[in-house]
């Protein structure tokens, strides 16, 4: 029980933190908050490769020695980081559109409160 | 030579237009038009070529960079991938071509930048065609996505706020399918699809495998905008430009249907979505509450293109149900809906852009004769596509829905077949009560003199916004002809085992 | 944006440190094979060295330090960079982005790999650090219209 | 309306914990992810950047390897959406200036 619990921690951390980015998106009115909740989710996710990518008494995956064969049972998994560094920066991108966005809403309509914005959009 | 770089040329021209639309645009502006529409042009000939020799030669794989997967990155170009980028290249070499007049109205100064994301667009969309590896997907998915909020942002005063819902929901989307695709890795150590196809047999039983299936669906669903999660949907089309809601909703919502049939027909596999437990019951339950819905709420506008957008919702419910049946007629039903719906909804979002460019307005309370008599061959155009949405017999849109029909009897889901049923006639009505007006409903006599119907002249939209929507309604015919020629070809896309 | 009122301390010290940025931002692009770093990493340093001067100093200076217009056309030619690279392995009869085949004579295979790796993060981080800036750039934009 | 909301983000919430159930042990080298070869005998991407990264590419940091090297086109595509982002930036924004001007 306790090995299970000290080997799925990560796991519930991150739902944790994908709930409150959730929780951000749905119920938050104010769209720079959404868009916040969209980060933490995004970074949850980002956080979840991450975490899942480690392996018992392993290092960083740049080679120690520089010779022909490395030790698998040396490096941790090196795919997830490099699967992340492309997703951190779409989520940057995503981020710089959802900025010009919001700067967009905010010159025609002089707030970014959904509810007034979807009055004031009548 | 070339036939081995086709699946990689797809996206690249795409990609090398965008790249030299801006480099170019930056001393002439008018360079823009003719690089966009040569790279469609090509793409549509290339897809077609390619469609031709993958039926013949069998399926093609393109290794990124030599490395053979799981090491590198694949692209699977095989008769389904080939068959559906064939239609979205036609689709959008029409819709270009329409754009040579309609983004110069709409687009005033912008349109180096506007092609320039037009072309990432649809390169995002080949890519996510013939993709052939799990996380490649959700990049091009990324690079669509972002390219379609701002395709809408661009269009009527409300758009932007429709664009950012449409963001965070599309985010929403994407995350959920960057973390099931992590399930899928942490559980199997790859992210090829075939590979990955051939580990999930062993592992099925794990929890992760079914909540990543569902994440995954629900992540691709609001890209397709099954019933549920189509919230982003209406205002998106309503208020985007011309252009950009004839390429999104004819091509980007069948794309994300796409994705969803490959990944749950060809990775994890017909067997396992619908009999292991019921996420095909579920999508067709979903999907026939979409069509209903969406129907429904089509009836109840006043707009044209917003009616367009519920009614997308609908004929999205349709490739859903067929993706959800899980047997061979529904299978059909749902790629050759994909195809026709395509068409039909190009050719109708085209015909709406024209009505507001020349009419000022798209508004159905406000049609009348008058509308045939200034523009008879758009309304023609509209006439066939409406007839095809209803689903007359001669025409393409009848025969999807006949499979769709046979898949919902083969598996004696009676329920299913009588929402087919009634969404015809529902679709009936709300396409009926446009034509009623626009062949039958003289024009309200305010003016007599003016309005009287000897003095209406002929005033049609010019042949570049004419043509397309013309030939997209010919195709229509067409493709109702050689359905049997189609459905043949759609029997070699099936995969395996069914 | 108003810059009359920053301070002296302030321009000096910012006009001081950005040089110095900026170097290391080319390192970690450039060293990225040896130690953590690489394209996107060092283009966004870049972009920070670019920045800095941007928020301290006036309109004027800054854009003759690196000019508005010059954003798009250079991200685009980082990735054309990137693009030709994979282009060039196509015309010589490879795949797409095969480093084998690049016309780099007198290198072993792997050494062909290693440059191709380089020149593309290259592409890469001229990309990032060009549209980054342009980012920053359009989002300011027009302050003073609204 | 908010009840649903809830009750989706609730029902979220506990799926991804019955998914995590599942998941291998944190840190396990047994896990498929580890391993050299997948049950049906193809390479383990993982493993096999491990192994042969140096031989292939002369590069020690196996990230930057699988980054610029095995999954080159993904960096393409990173490429392409931060271009996108700019451009979007620009379409969106650049142009309400001069439409303000008229």
């Amino acid at each position: 029980m306790f090995d299970f619990i000290a080997g799925h921690y990560n796991y519930w951390f991150i739902i944790l933190l994908i709930s409150i980015g959730m929780y951000g998106m749905i119920f938050k009115k104010n769209l720079v908050k959404k868009l916040i909740g969209m980060t933490i989710f995004q970074a949850a996710v980002i956080l979840f490769y991450i975490s899942s990518s480690v392996k018992a008494d392993t290092t960083v995956p740049i080679l120690l020695e520089l010779n022909e064969s490395a030790d698998v049972n040396r490096y941790i998994n090196p795919l997830p980081h490099a699967l992340m560094l492309t997703a951190i920066v779409v989520g940057v991108a995503t981020v710089g559109v959802a900025f010009a966005l919001l700067v967009l809403i905010y010159k025609r309509y002089n707030t970014l409160d959904e509810k007034e914005l979807i009055e004031r959009m009548k | 030579m070339i036939e081995r770089h086709i699946p990689a040329l797809l996206p690249l021209i795409f990609l090398a237009s965008a790249l030299l639309i801006p480099m170019f645009g930056v001393f002439k502006r008018k360079t823009a038009y003719p690089f966009a529409v040569t790279a469609s042009l090509s793409a549509a000939a290339l897809s077609v070529y390619g469609f031709v020799y993958v039926l013949q030669n069998g399926t093609m794989r393109y290794y990124f960079g030599g490395w053979i997967p799981p090491i590198g990155i694949e692209f699977v170009y095989d008769p389904l991938s080939a068959f559906v980028s064939v239609v979205i290249n036609v689709v959008a070499l029409m819709v270009l071509t329409h754009a040579l007049n309609s983004v110069r109205v709409d687009q005033e100064g912008r349109q180096v930048a506007y092609y320039s994301v037009v072309m990432l667009l649809l390169t995002g969309f080949n890519g996510m065609i013939i993709t052939g590896d799990l996380f490649n997907l959700y990049v091009f998915i990324e690079i669509s996505s972002l390219s379609g909020y701002a395709l809408i942002a661009v269009g009527e005063k409300q758009s932007p706020f429709a664009a950012f819902r449409y963001l965070i929901i599309g985010t929403i989307g994407a995350s959920f399918y960057l973390l099931g695709i992590g399930y899928l890795y942490f559980m199997s150590g790859t992210l090829n699809m075939g590979d990955l196809a051939g580990i999930l047999p062993m592992i099925k039983d794990s929890p992760t495998i079914l909540v990543a299936l569902i994440i995954i669906v629900v992540g691709l669903g609001i890209k397709m905008a099954i019933f549920p999660m189509h919230g982003w949907l209406p205002d998106s089309y309503t208020y985007a430009p011309t252009t950009s809601s004839s390429l999104i909703a004819p091509i980007g919502t069948k794309v994300g249907a796409y994705a969803l049939i490959r990944i749950l027909y060809f990775v994890f596999g017909a067997d396992y979505f619908s009999r292991e437990f019921a996420a095909a019951d579920l999508i067709a339950i979903f999907s026939c509450g979409g069509i209903i819905f969406g129907s429904v709420l089509a009836i109840a506008q006043k707009e044209m293109k917003r009616m367009l957008a519920y009614s997308s919702i609908a004929q999205i419910g349709y490739i859903g149900l067929g993706i959800g049946l899980a047997n061979p007629f529904g299978f059909i039903g749902a790629v050759l809906h994909l195809l026709n719906h395509a068409f039909m909804k190009a050719c109708l979002f085209l015909v709406a852009g024209n009505l507001r460019i020349k009419a000022g307005h798209s508004d159905i309370t406000k049609m009348d004769d008058s509308f045939r008599k200034k523009y008879p061959w758009t309304m023609a155009a509209f006439t066939v596509a409406a007839l095809s949405m209803v689903g007359l017999p001669p025409l393409a849109g009848f025969f999807s829905k006949w499979y769709l029909a046979l898949g919902t009897i083969q598996s004696s889901r009676w329920i299913y077949l009588a929402v087919i049923l009634i969404s015809s006639l529902l679709n009936a009505v709300y396409f009926f009560r446009i034509l009623e007006k626009v062949y039958m409903k003289s024009p309200i006599k305010e003016k007599a003199d003016e309005n009287s119907s000897e003095n209406i002249k002929k005033d049609e939209v010019v042949p570049s916004m004419l043509v397309p929507a013309l030939v997209l309604a010919i195709g229509l015919i067409v493709l109702g002809i050689l359905n049997v020629f189609i459905v043949k070809q759609i029997y070699k896309m099936m995969p395996e085992g069914m | 944006m108003q810059h009359s009122s920053s301070s002296p301390i302030i321009l000096l010290l910012s006009r001081a440190i950005s040089p110095y940025i900026m170097l290391f931002g080319i390192y970690v692009v450039l060293h990225g094979h040896y130690s953590p770093g690489g394209g996107f990493q060092g283009g966004a340093m870049l972009a920070a060295s670019v920045l800095l001067i941007r928020i301290a100093v006036e309109e004027k200076v800054h854009q003759m330090h690196f000019q508005k217009g010059l954003g798009i056309p250079l991200a685009a030619l980082g990735v054309i960079i990137f693009f030709a690279t994979g282009l060039v392995s196509i015309f010589i009869g490879g795949f797409f982005l095969d480093y084998n085949m690049l016309p780099l004579p007198g290198l072993l295979p792997a050494e062909l790999h290693n440059a191709g790796i380089l020149i593309i993060e290259i592409g890469v981080g001229l990309t990032v650090m060009a549209i980054l800036i342009s980012i920053y750039d359009n989002l300011l934009e027009d302050d003073d219209d609204v | 309306m908010r009840i649903i909301s809830y009750f989706s983000l609730i029902t979220f919430s506990t799926l991804l914990v019955y998914a995590s159930l599942g998941l291998p042990y944190r840190g396990d080298a047994e896990a498929l992810v580890n391993k050299e070869t997948s049950p049906i005998g193809s390479p383990v991407a993982s493993s096999y950047y491990i192994k042969n990264a140096y031989n292939d590419t002369y590069t020690p940091n196996i990230v930057t390897a699988v980054l610029g090297d095995y999954r080159s086109f993904d960096t393409l595509g990173e490429g392409v959406v931060i271009f996108a982002a700019g451009l979007i930036c620009y379409l969106l924004l650049r142009r309400e200036k001069k439409n303000a001007a008229q």
